[in-house]
């Protein structure tokens, strides 16, 4: 009948060790999606070595991949897509999949019913046809490729969003705000966002890894990052030949991939919590 | 290490599973419409052409008992007596004719529609005998009669969901995208039988799953792996590559009648910033030849041996940019998967660049769809030509004013007359002459950079014998399935 | 004597979020022997809860046991581990708790949750469990006893649910039971039914128990030792006599002065001041379900009802439950808009349904819902919650805000420091008041007041009905007062309506409920109060006319 | 049952078949858009254009797209997908093989996934906060975090290729034992388990946790029942309704997204068969493939609906 904490207090917040080492690796990651291009020490499309699937060594620390490329500069280089694209388009795909779901369960109706089909619709075509349709029909860049891929993902945080939500909508607490006649922007973000947050975090961090590892996919399409660049994923995949070597060329951009969703994920389970009773 | 073939005596028996690395539910059993390796190995093991290419580049009688002509325009081909088809009906000139005059119709859809329109008129003379006139005289007849595309079929054949041809192996199942399976024939009509009791043929697109499955004894025989798998094989003690150089490469194309490839300066700059070695050696991993721009490959006999490849000169490629008013600028070149090594090729082509302060944007485009809308159609693009038999087919169908897959739009009257010239002469000397200056002229005024000829690389257990190299391409130029045989 | 259960020196804290400890309970000590009732009253928040849930071995999250023994049967629940504990639970000591229709499993049948304890003790074969419950049912005086289990819980209706729940903790044979304010969601008379069927079954079965209540009336009439509790500390612990007549401790004879509230002056009437009622309610019909073509719901919960509200008066709404008290009240504040019938304010018709209203309209007519648990966000604390009005209704913010905050936690006789905690951090009582004070930081005019002091004790009921008082004379404010509670009732209310089956059968002024009713279950009504009387109850099934007519009801 | 039950599970089914109309539109309208022309493709690049224009006129390519739409729609209902482009045979040979080497895997993967993964879920939950609980957790997040291709060619190098204990590829054309069927499901199955179901767990563990933190699971716990009895009689039927949405959509991913898993093991479904069909532009076969997909998102997503009313006695009365 005894409860222990490991955490403490950090500026008004509650954070635990798991959280700050999640958060640790997470902004080391930034560090290196921001500034990363300038530590490469070779340029990243630059063949050094003649042979390939080259071990760890002191002139080229992750190896070389299968062109004889630097490892480290790739991985470097390849920080900024991968974080870069994915974080914005989790962002937008839950945001838009969140709200949505939100909306659709407290104001229902007709607006519900017409959201859910035509997002079930879409959920519903196979997504290497959906991103042909859209390199053919508006080329390929990489705010297009971060649309498709919130596109792709809005659907399933829509769904999840919206059954978490009609839950809450029914709850007299909401209904008291009603009464009170408070609008749909205030009865989504204060009273039903709270009470669906974890749940709603927790698939955030789900979709995450499964963006990570789709933009990989759909580089073959040729939609988003160009050569010489390469997202971990394609880094990944491009040198996957070395798998039976044990190259570091396939293992670094895996460990790397695996770092930073894993710590994405653990961030999202331990999340500071703010302490509500300070002084008193 | 390419296997030398030991004079061992053939066994005869057993069941061989190979791999190809293209398959789709556009395969197929007609030979008219086959486009994929997997298409060419299928119609090898089913049915038999007039003339076979043999390793060294010399044409051998297969259906054709022989095939001559006094002025390469009219030609008679005398039929072998005694073969018949799957279903029993036995093999005449009718067949022949039916089998060469449906690619001239634009319903069947044929691959080599064009080639076939010299054909003006097949007739059968006799039962054993059919006559073949000519548009224009081409002595390279034979030659082209040894094309995948100009198998015999039985007269009057439309339904192509089984193969009645008059091949080693009798198609018993067969799956468009799955696998296909043949069993011996044994009413073939060549002396020696196939060795195998059935031959299974399946395609593995992913490289690594093709090798994997190689090395864990799924398969025996797995067709054109990628460099970077070689490694592996060679690694494993019981299994042999099989290393044929044809003629086939992925080469960097400017189009001439658009900008950047309109501007003098262009093409050539662009050829001498192609960095060959580099390009052979870390993208190919060695496997290919060094190739100068032009698609007579060395182990053909009208190469032109004198025509050095040019060095890797940066300066120089500057310089002409320079020149053209290109250098800085952005300018797109268009890969695809679907080219092989397009992408690698693209990427040092690109680094290359950048080291002289030129812009290459590397386009990565799906390969759903490359060919036909990127290939031809870009300003700088990648392209990869499959081997041909002949310099002629090349360059008809590669670089004369009007060819279909005019790469780079290379408009020149004199090759075009030298073409014709070179196609009607019986005297080879002549001919090589000709193909001579030729292959100079498509190396230096032809928006087509070819930097190498990559080489096919077959793996496959030790105990399959009987592969030997042969110039239409890997796999014995397809026709494996009959000569493999497995050691007891 | 060795007595059944003894609490020790029972110290309890929970930790706050920032790692701080707080005391619950501050060294409680009591006995109870065999067979013995004891009631635990005392103040709001004063640990009763706390304490009957460590009886189980339980504690809520956040909290935990700092020190002492709670021996049950010779048993140290605070030592034992997890898997003594629960073969314990249900067999040795069983828990009715506060909220009967939160205790229940909605997807799963009343019988098989009934008769659940004795599968998991693997007490008797199931058919003789069910034929136990059975009789249970029967003693319980529920209807149908032999199909009733075949119901899910939302087929009963709340008196029953609660009665079922007293079954479900009995059908284990437990030498002790805890009730846990059983009776708070019942109107009178079915608690009459409810008390007698407690009584009978634990005298049959000799079984101890524990009584959680602040219903001082009610308390007199089960309990034969009563605890006072308050601020987690023993204050008096006496016999039932001992206590209700010769009280000793100040805080406990607080308590008893409460129970008697003064009854309301009513403010004199303006009739000439103010021609227009401040609320009139005009043949409101509304229901739930389906609609059909016509526009009525297929169950309709309110029939034809109408009554007026002078600006500074009170209205009391009483009756059984699900005779639709709660219904009015929404359909007034729009939240269930009427299929017939109109709502003025202050003269002018409102549009049925809330959504339609203007927001200074709403803002004048405030409602506070029936169950405060379900009605506070859980994910907000209490400060967000209270400040909201203020900011969307007046546009405060900053430290305004903040002191306005204070000041009306303060009204509600709550701590400041409450303003930091989340609602699942309150005890029940202490949601009620947090729900009251929302809807007076709107300043409005009107309150629908649905069953506020429920789950108070008579000190701080007394207090809350004070202040609602106190601002009356202050603003001119009008209440529409719903509760089951007479007492209440006629110590606030100008007026009464007593409703029934969804209909209003009387209207009378307060101070004529005893003796002015006409309506045969109005009369019902008023004489199953609860005297605080020991003897009341036992008399009163002595009495065959007032037994006929709870049968006939 | 009763008649509010069948009226509502009969809305859901019509709801189900307004949105196959809307998904057959949406399918037929991003195939039109696919670029290049169909008959220029099939005619290979040496076509001359007025054999090109000849097969357009043929295959009705140049009527309007709603008149193709409507005629593609009414072939559909009375069963006729169609012949391909390609090969000219009917799409529904092309597919038939195919749809049910499909099928067949993720009926294995399902019968071994779905258990697994629910057994994770709901053990997590009921020791939520445990070391179990955190490893499990964690566990889940790094498995998909590695790429799918990584762990089937690892599967692949290690069990195939380096242990020989099980084939390289999965086709079951001609295995006949239940022992050769296992070995050559096992890899692909574990594969594509990985993948699906850690949503299934941690959604499985959030619905789960969310009940436990009703009233009632804490009435029980009263009554001296156990943890897993709490968990399974008591939690989980009221979870259910999140569960079986959660599984539902895991498990749509076995129809369309186990292309890689097809690639790697050489396995002939019919993933593999729609990307072939989208390069060689075979709309009839581009269609019934997606449609395919869209029908069995559908009616699972519309399964876990219908479970969900049903499961809740509020409308079963
Ligand atoms: N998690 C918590 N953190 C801090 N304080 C808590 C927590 N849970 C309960 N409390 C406090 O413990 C005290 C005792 O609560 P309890 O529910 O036992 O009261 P009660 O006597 O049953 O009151 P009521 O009659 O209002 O139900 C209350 O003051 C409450 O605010
Ligand atoms: N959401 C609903 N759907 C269907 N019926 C309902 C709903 N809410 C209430 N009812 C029914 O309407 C009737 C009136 O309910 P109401 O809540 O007004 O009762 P009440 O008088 O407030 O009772 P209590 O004293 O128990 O609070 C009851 O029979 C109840 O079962
Ligand atoms: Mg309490
Ligand atoms: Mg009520």
């Amino acid at each position: 009948m005894a409860s222990s904490s490991l955490s403490r207090g950090l500026l008004g917040y509650r954070v635990n060790a798991v959280g700050l080492v999640a958060s640790a690796v997470i902004l080391f990651w930034l560090f290196i999606a921001l500034f990363g291009g300038q530590f490469t020490p070779y340029p990243p499309g630059e063949i050094v070595d003649f042979d390939y699937f080259g071990p760890m060594s002191g002139q080229y620390w992750l190896g070389t991949d299968y062109l004889g490329r630097d490892m480290l500069s790739r991985i470097l280089m390849g920080a900024r897509y991968t974080v870069g694209i994915s974080v914005a388009a989790v962002l937008i795909s839950c945001f838009l999949g969140v709200v949505l779901g939100m909306m659709a369960a407290v104001i229902g109706g007709w607006l519900d019913t017409c959201l859910s089909r035509f997002l079930d619709a879409l959920n519903s075509i196979p997504s290497k046809l959906f991103g042909l349709v859209v390199v053919a029909g508006i080329g390929s860049s990489i705010p297009v490729l971060i649309g498709v891929l919130a596109v792709i993902y809005t659907p399933g945080a829509y769904r999840f969003a919206r059954a978490l939500a009609v839950n809450i909508s029914t709850m007299d607490f909401v209904t008291v705000a009603r009464a009170r006649g408070e609008r749909t922007p205030y009865l989504i973000t204060q009273e039903v966002l709270p009470n669906i947050l974890g749940p709603v975090l927790t698939d955030m961090g789900l979709r995450f890894v499964f963006i990570v590892l789709l933009l990989s996919g759909l580089s073959f399409l040729g939609l988003g990052v160009q050569p010489p660049n390469a997202d971990w994923g394609s880094l990944v995949r491009e040198n996957i030949g070395g798998l039976s070597f044990g190259a570091p060329a396939v293992i670094m951009p895996s460990i790397a991939i695996a770092t930073l969703t894993i710590a994405v994920n653990l961030l999202i389970d331990n999340l500071p919590v703010r302490i509500r009773d300070r002084s008193e | 290490r390419a296997t030398a073939a030991l004079a061992q005596t053939p066994v005869s028996g057993g069941h061989l599973k190979a791999a190809g690395w293209s398959a789709s539910t556009a395969d197929t059993l007609d030979p008219a419409k086959a486009s994929l390796s997997t298409d060419y190995t299928r119609c090898c093991a089913y049915y038999n052409r007039l003339t076979f290419m043999k390793e060294d580049g010399s044409i051998e009688m297969e259906l054709a008992d022989s095939i001559e002509s006094g002025d390469a325009a009219v030609w008679t081909v005398k039929l072998k007596s005694g073969v018949t088809f799957h279903d029993g009906k036995t093999l005449e000139a009718e067949d022949v004719v039916f089998s060469l005059q449906r690619h001239l119709d634009p319903a069947v859809g044929s691959k080599v529609n064009s080639i076939a329109k010299q054909f003006k008129e097949i007739k059968a003379l006799d039962p054993q005998t059919v006559q073949i006139t000519l548009e224009s005289p081409n002595a390279d007849l034979p030659t082209i009669l040894a094309m995948h595309h100009f198998m015999i079929i039985a007269n009057g054949t439309t339904d192509f969901s089984t193969a009645n041809g008059t091949g080693a192996f009798v198609s018993e199942v067969f799956e468009p995208g799955v696998r296909s399976i043949g069993k011996r024939n044994e009413n073939y009509f060549k002396p020696q039988k196939a060795h195998l009791d059935s031959f299974e043929y399946f395609a593995i697109p992913d490289d690594s799953a093709r090798v994997n499955a190689l090395l864990s004894g799924d398969i025996q025989f797995a067709a054109s792996i990628k460099p970077q798998s070689v490694r592996l094989v060679e690694s494993q003690p019981d299994f042999v590559l099989s290393i044929t150089t044809g003629g086939n490469y992925t080469n960097l194309n400017a189009r001439m009648d658009l900008a950047p490839g309109d501007k003098a300066g262009f093409v050539e700059g662009m050829k001498y910033l192609m960095n060959r070695e580099l390009i052979q050696k870390s993208a190919l991993r060695g496997l290919a030849e060094i190739a100068n721009d032009q698609p007579v490959p060395p182990m053909s006999p009208f190469h032109n041996a004198e025509l050095k490849p040019r060095e890797f000169d940066p300066e120089r490629a500057k310089s002409l940019f320079e020149k053209a008013g290109l250098l800085g600028q952005p300018i797109p070149v268009v890969a695809s998967e679907a080219a092989a090594s397009s992408l690698d090729m693209a990427m040092i082509f690109q680094q290359a660049g950048a080291e002289i302060g030129m812009r290459f944007d590397i386009q990565r485009v799906p390969s759903d769809g490359y060919w036909s809308n990127y290939w031809l159609k870009a300003p700088v693009h990648f392209g990869n030509i499959n081997p041909r038999p002949t310099p002629d087919i090349l360059f008809s169908l590669l670089y004369a004013s009007d060819a279909p897959w005019n790469e780079s739009q290379y408009k020149s009257e004199k090759f075009d007359r030298m073409l014709v010239e070179a196609r009607g002469e019986l005297d080879t000397a002549r001919r090589k002459e000709i193909y001579d200056e030729m292959q100079v002229m498509v190396s230096n005024e032809a928006g087509t950079g070819i930097p190498v000829y990559i080489s096919n690389v077959d793996a496959h257990a030790g105990k399959v014998k009987g592969l030997l190299p042969n110039p239409l391409g890997g796999q014995m130029g397809y026709a494996m399935a009959e000569y493999l045989w497995l050691e007891a | 004597m060795a007595s059944f259960v003894e609490i020790r020196d029972l110290k309890l804290g929970a930790v706050t979020d920032s790692g701080r400890d707080i005391d619950i309970i501050k060294g409680v000590s009591f006995d109870i022997a065999e067979g013995e009732i004891v009631a635990l009253i005392g103040e709001s928040g004063s640990g009763k809860t706390t304490i009957a849930m460590t009886l189980m071995g339980h504690c809520r999250p956040g909290c935990y046991v700092q020190s002492g023994a709670v021996v049950v049967d010779g048993k140290d629940m605070v030592q034992l581990s997890e898997r003594q504990r629960a073969a314990m639970r249900g067999t040795e000591v069983a828990y009715v708790p506060q909220s009967a229709a939160a205790a229940f499993n909605p997807c799963k049948r009343l019988l098989d949750q009934v008769v659940e304890v004795a599968r998991i003790h693997k007490l008797m074969p199931m058919d003789q469990a069910r034929a136990k419950a059975v009789e249970l049912f029967r003693a319980l005086a529920l209807p149908d006893p032999e199909t009733i289990g075949q119901r899910y819980p939302h087929q009963v209706s709340g008196g029953q649910l609660q009665r079922l729940s007293a079954a479900m903790a009995l059908i284990g044979g437990p030498k002790l039971v805890i009730f846990d304010e059983p009776t708070t969601a019942l109107d009178v008379t079915t608690q009459i039914e409810v008390l007698r069927a407690f009584k009978s079954v634990m005298t049959a079965g000799g079984m101890a128990g524990v009584y959680v209540s602040h219903d001082l009336a009610v308390v007199a009439q089960i309990a034969d030792r009563i605890v006072v509790l308050r601020g987690g500390e023993v204050q008096e612990v006496g016999t039932t006599q001992q206590i209700l007549h010769d009280a000793q401790h100040p805080y406990t004879r607080e308590l008893l002065a409460a129970f008697h509230p003064v009854p309301h002056a009513a403010v004199a009437p303006a009739p000439q001041a103010a021609p227009v009622p401040a609320l009139e309610v005009v043949g409101v019909t509304a229901g739930y379900g389906p609609v059909d073509a016509s526009g009525v719901p297929h169950k309709l919960a309110l029939r034809d009802v109408g009554c007026a509200l002078e600006k500074g008066r009170n209205l009391g709404v009483i009756g059984e439950s699900g005779s639709g008290k709660s219904t009015l009240a929404r359909a007034i504040a729009g939240l269930l808009p009427p299929s017939s019938g109109s709502i003025l304010l202050g003269g002018k018709v409102l549009a049925g349904d809330a959504r339609q209203r203007s927001k200074d309209e709403l803002r004048r007519l405030q409602i506070v819902f029936q169950l405060a648990d379900t009605a506070l966000n859980p994910a907000r604390p209490v400060g967000d919650i209270l400040g909201r009005p203020l900011s969307f209704y007046h546009g405060m913010k900053g430290a305004a805000r903040e002191a306005r905050i204070v000041e009306l936690l303060d009204m509600v006789r709550l701590p400041a420091a409450m303003r930091h905690r989340l609602p699942g951090e309150l005890s029940g009582g202490q949601k009620q008041r947090v729900n009251l004070a929302r809807a007076l930081a709107a300043n409005p005019e009107v309150i629908l007041c649905d069953e506020i002091t429920s789950a108070l004790d008579t000190v701080v009921a007394a207090a809350v009905i004070e202040l609602l008082k106190e601002l009356q004379r202050e603003l001119d404010l009008s209440y529409v007062f719903i509760s089951h509670d007479l007492s209440t009732v006629q110590a606030i209310c100008d007026e009464v309506m007593v409703m029934f089956a969804g209909e209003k059968v009387e209207h009378l002024p307060a101070d004529r409920i005893h003796g002015g009713a006409q309506h045969a279950y109005s009369r019902l009504l008023f004489a199953s109060v609860p005297k605080l009387d020991t003897g009341w109850l036992d008399g009163l099934s002595r009495d065959p006319e007032f037994s006929a007519a709870l049968a006939r009801r | 049952m009763n008649p509010q039950v069948v009226s509502l599970v009969l809305g859901r089914l019509g709801v189900a078949v307004i949105t196959l109309v809307i998904v057959s539109f949406i399918v037929f309208a991003a195939t039109e858009m696919l670029p290049g022309d169909i008959a220029q493709i099939l005619l290979g690049q040496a076509a001359t254009p007025e054999a090109v224009a000849g097969l357009r006129e043929a295959m009705h390519l140049n009527d309007p797209a709603i008149l193709r739409f409507l005629r593609w729609l009414g072939g559909l209902l009375q069963g006729d997908l169609g012949k391909s482009y390609a090969n000219n045979m009917p799409v529904a040979d092309l597919i038939g093989g195919r749809l049910a080497n499909t099928l067949k895997l993720a009926a294995v993967t399902s019968m071994f996934a779905v258990p697994v993964a629910l057994f994770l879920g709901i053990t997590t939950a009921m020791y939520r906060g445990s070391l179990y609980d955190r490893a499990v957790n964690t566990l889940v997040v790094g498995v998909i975090s590695v790429p799918e291709f990584m762990i089937a060619t690892l599967a692949v190098l290690v069990f195939a290729v380096w242990l020989h204990w099980l084939p390289a590829l999965s086709f079951t054309g001609d295995t006949t034992t239940l022992m050769g069927l296992l070995k050559a499901y096992a890899m692909p199955v574990i594969t594509l388990s990985f993948v699906i179901s850690a949503q299934m767990i941690r959604m499985t563990r959030a619905a789960v946790v969310e009940t436990l933190k009703m009233p009632y699971a804490e009435m029980t716990l009263l009554k001296g029942a156990s943890k897993p009895r709490i968990v399974l009689r008591h939690a989980l039927p009221n979870a259910i309704g999140p569960i079986v949405n959660a599984v539902a959509l895991s498990l749509s991913y076995l129809l369309g997204g186990v292309i890689i898993v097809e690639t790697v093991f050489n396995y002939p479904g019919i993933a593999k068969l729609m990307v072939d069909a989208v390069s060689t532009r075979d709309l009839p076969l581009i269609q019934t493939c997606a449609m395919i997909f869209c029908l069995g998102y559908l009616i699972l997503i519309t399964i876990a609906d219908v479970i969900a009313i049903v499961s809740n006695p509020r409308l079963r009365k």
